[in-house]
């Protein structure tokens, strides 16, 4: 079966307890380069988030996307809240109405989600960024459609790639966010938002490893 | 950690519970979502300046609403720009039919949330200027990056554009204005012990008992570099030094000279801070013809100090000594 | 020990440097024997109003010489009481032939260096009036003892003295107003860490990360007892509790509550106390109708608070609110 | 030789030698239990008097213990700037003129100089202040007296029983001073100012052992 209704709601789900078990984490990578405030503030949105679940349990993906992302925008703040907001709103847009979504519906969510963070952002690759997770897991979602890859393994592949690309952040000098007020000394960190994305993209490919 | 509060969770909450009841006459608090306003707000006719930005810099903005300065403030978490409800419930609750000036500290969070708040205000007929504050030579200022960071200008910017608003100048002359402060204002802190964010519970970076952070900004985050302490002398040198050579001032030229406390540093080293500050402007041929000095942009309880200098004319000099009725910063009234 | 300083034995000398210059308009400096005193002084007709004490209290009490409060202020090595030539040449320097009223705290060091300079000053022809603030309720009062420490009832006894100085009271009548304001005000206070004086380099005393000192003084001196970190609530139960439960305080009367940070504890967190400290207030039946929030009697770096209660009447009221023009208190003005 | 204007003069530099090498044991006496400047302020004004010396090096000791009197009250400051200025202002009045002192002499110049620190501070014995070190100090000597002890053993035994009064005031609660605001927390540890009088009675006998 196709990534149903259930199992995007299992996603949001599972984005909430990843987020809460590594608040700490994200919160110690933050204060590295940035303000210790990253794991905080994805646990208050995605708590929030949980909280809305039940109005939103019947409502189709799109309705369930878009609502994570307001949800977001009015309770995470920072850099974090604009950015993961404007995710969930461009996903919410590519599947408005839908019920269920394949493997070529996913990429194209993820396209618009990652364009959605871009031209908020304006975040280029390699400025140290979730960026720089994204970038690479939508590509290699695009690669696996090309080569008919099954959905599993294309959102495995999808997440391993964000981990390359989270981890690709380490010896890069941040040039966006907060970390660039370091220059020189942000290099040799992992960044805390590419870490997240990685978090949520891994938690999808977890949460879906049965659809088809 | 050692903080005189409940929660952390609470915090934010209990300080604006704190604020409500400290001072009704000039403010009122609004909850869900948060931000403080001027009590007689909304003020017909008049431009209405409002700001915000994480919380943990108080004074900085919630202590600066009142008359002749904020109109309104919305304070985010700890550190964490506040989000665009907060920006658009308080734009539409004082705004007074002459716009809404949005002061902005150049944050990449700041910055994504007061425009999605602009957008919405502008959505819902009210008329939006939004200005950044980019004012820290302690980061070099790149097309290619998020650029300087937001600092001590802002006080002084807000005071100004708050005074100005109070003599109904327009929404455009007063975003002028502040666009005026932000590019004759500059900036540079430094820190002697690192923060803790309350729901971090140690603190966000270690120092070393003889180290200390120059080029720091106001959320915790390391400075541009770290080295041994130096005598305070040395350290107002190092701080001075990229202020007074990067533009605008010139021999001669009048200034407002502004040494902050981080929060932890107490006045009696701010006096010796400004002592050295005021010895080297002056030397370089800067007037120094107003000061500010105290705790007035702080990083929870930080030990450090800040420095601002701010080119001023006869307007600015004109618009600083205007009455300011706030709970952090009054005269004339 | 980090701190923004050069010396240490300089310390005192540089902040009175940085106040000479950042203050010109309100305040001089004089050296050897050190006071900071009105720019107008002497003002003909007027009782001047003078304290002293250990430096390290900032803005206490340099920061309050100005209109509307103090005529000159003798600031001592950090925590050492002046000597009695300071106090001597200040009382001279500002005498407008209406009498000096010294406002003393209770020290045994202040009182004696004071006396001596009171005795010197009358031998000089100078009326002199002393009045000790003793206001501190961590200390059991007792007649075999030093008695009570002058704590945060200073600061409001110099504002309101200060204020009746201006309407050409008399010195007897200002000197019985400070002894009923000092009759009138109880303090309590508490530390989280400890201060560092600058010549020893070292903290005063040692607290684990987990404990406080409740009943502390402002002179780095151990509390009355020592105890597990609580919750601000908690905490400020226990400072409020002996306050209120000491005379003079009844059900329907005014108040002025006063939040101080001992020097290092950031406005967010004293929010946080005074909305806990307001809402005892009120339940015990008292109005809070003035507060004053923020570092005004402090204790270097020390990271704490205390809290002051002053009953108020319309005379206080009036006074309190006057005009009042200081590097460390201003407004109406 | 009884004590001459020289001895008197190398008893005040012994003091201003004593007092600056315990400098930090006294400051850290008053850490314990006070405010942790009485070493910073018996050192500053010694050392102001050692400044002074060249301007009283051939006066009467009358002069000398004057000056040293008048010096220490405007240099010292806080408890000790009075208490050990008027310790020595009295010390001054009943040597005005003088150029030697007997062991009766030096018994009524303690005496007085006691009365003097009595009546300023009002401290009584067991308050837990200098005067526990001065008393015993001052009653030795009138017991020296009394036997016809020699003039260096009368020294030595008065510097003695300051050396045991100052040792008493450990257990003491302090009544007086700033120990005071302690109560019980005060006991268990020795006074600061009682150390510094036991240190000055000490270096009378050191410098006029050969005095007699
Ligand atoms: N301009 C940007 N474009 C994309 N991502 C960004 C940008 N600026 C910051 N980020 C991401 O946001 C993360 C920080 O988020 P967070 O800590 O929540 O916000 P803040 O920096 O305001 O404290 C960074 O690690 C980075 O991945
Ligand atoms: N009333 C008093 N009478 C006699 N000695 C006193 C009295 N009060 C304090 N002292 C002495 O003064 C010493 C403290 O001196 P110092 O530290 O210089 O002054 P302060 O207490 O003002 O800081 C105490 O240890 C005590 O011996
Ligand atoms: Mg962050
Ligand atoms: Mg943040
Ligand atoms: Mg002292
Ligand atoms: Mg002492």
């Amino acid at each position: 079966m196709p990534i149903a209704r259930e199992d995007a709601l299992n996603w949001i789900k599972a984005c909430g307890k990843v987020l809460a078990e590594n608040r700490d984490y994200l919160t110690q990578l933050d204060a590295a380069i940035g303000d210790a405030d990253h794991g905080a503030n994805m646990d208050r949105g995605f708590k929030a988030v949980l909280n809305k679940m039940p109005e939103i349990s019947d409502k189709d993906i799109g309705t369930i996307f878009k609502t994570v992302g307001m949800t977001l925008i009015s309770t995470v703040g920072g850099a974090g809240g604009p950015l993961y907001g404007t995710f969930f709103l461009q996903a919410g847009m590519k599947t408005a109405g839908k019920m269920e979504l394949t493997l070529s519906d996913w990429y194209t969510v993820l396209d618009a989600a990652l364009s959605g963070v871009v031209m908020r952002g304006k975040a280029e690759l390699g400025d140290k960024t979730m960026v720089d997770a994204l970038t690479p897991a939508r590509d290699a979602l695009k690669a696996a459609l090309e080569n008919h890859t099954s959905l599993p393994t294309a959102l495995e592949q999808s997440a391993e790639a964000a981990r390359e690309g989270m981890e690709g952040t380490i010896p890069m000098v941040a040039r966006k966010g907060r970390a660039s007020y370091l220059g020189e000394r942000s290099a040799g960190h992992q960044d805390p938002g590419a870490t997240s994305s990685y978090l949520i993209l891994k938690a999808a490919a977890d949460t879906w490893s049965a659809c088809t | 950690m050692k903080k005189l509060i409940n929660q952390a969770a609470d915090v934010v909450r209990e300080e604006l519970e704190g604020i409500a009841v400290a001072h009704p006459d000039l403010v009122k608090v609004h909850y869900d979502p948060s931000f403080v306003y001027r009590a007689d707000a909304p003020i017909k006719g008049k431009v209405a300046v409002i700001s915000g930005g994480g919380s943990g810099h108080e004074p900085m903005h919630g202590g600066f609403v009142g008359l002749g300065m904020l109109d309104a403030a919305c304070p985010g978490a700890v550190f964490t720009s506040p989000t665009p409800d907060q920006m658009l419930e308080a734009t539409k609750k004082v705004d007074g039919g002459a716009g809404v000036l949005h002061i902005v500290k150049n944050y990449t969070g700041d910055i994504m949330n007061f425009e999605m708040a602009a957008d919405l205000a502008r959505g819902d007929g009210i008329e939006v200027e939004a200005v950044v504050i980019d004012d820290d030579v302690a980061v070099k200022d790149s097309l290619y990056t998020a650029g300087r960071r937001g600092v001590g200008t802002t006080v002084l910017a807000e005071k100004i554009c708050g005074a100005a608003a109070e003599q109904r100048r327009s929404l455009k002359e007063v975003a002028d204005l502040c666009r005026k402060v932000n590019g004759w204002g500059r900036s540079m802190g430094m820190a002697l012990t690192s923060c803790t964010v309350p729901h971090v519970g140690k603190p966000t970076f270690d120092l070393p008992e003889d180290e200390m952070e120059i080029g720091i900004g106001i959320h915790g985050e390391p400075g541009r570099m770290r080295m041994k302490v130096k005598p305070a002398d040395e350290i107002v040198e190092m701080l001075m030094e990229p202020i007074i050579t990067d533009i605008p001032y010139k021999p001669g030229e009048e200034v407002l000279l502004f040494v902050n406390s981080m929060g932890g540093t107490p006045q009696i080293e701010l006096y010796i801070v400004y002592r050295k500050a005021y010895e080297i402007a002056t030397k370089k041929g800067l007037k120094v013809v107003r000061n500010l000095i105290g705790p007035y942009i702080t990083s929870l309880e930080m030990a450090g100090t800040s420095i601002t200098m701010l080119k001023m004319d006869e307007d600015l000099k004109k618009l600083w000594d205007a009455p300011v009725k706030t709970p952090g910063l009054r005269w004339g009234i």
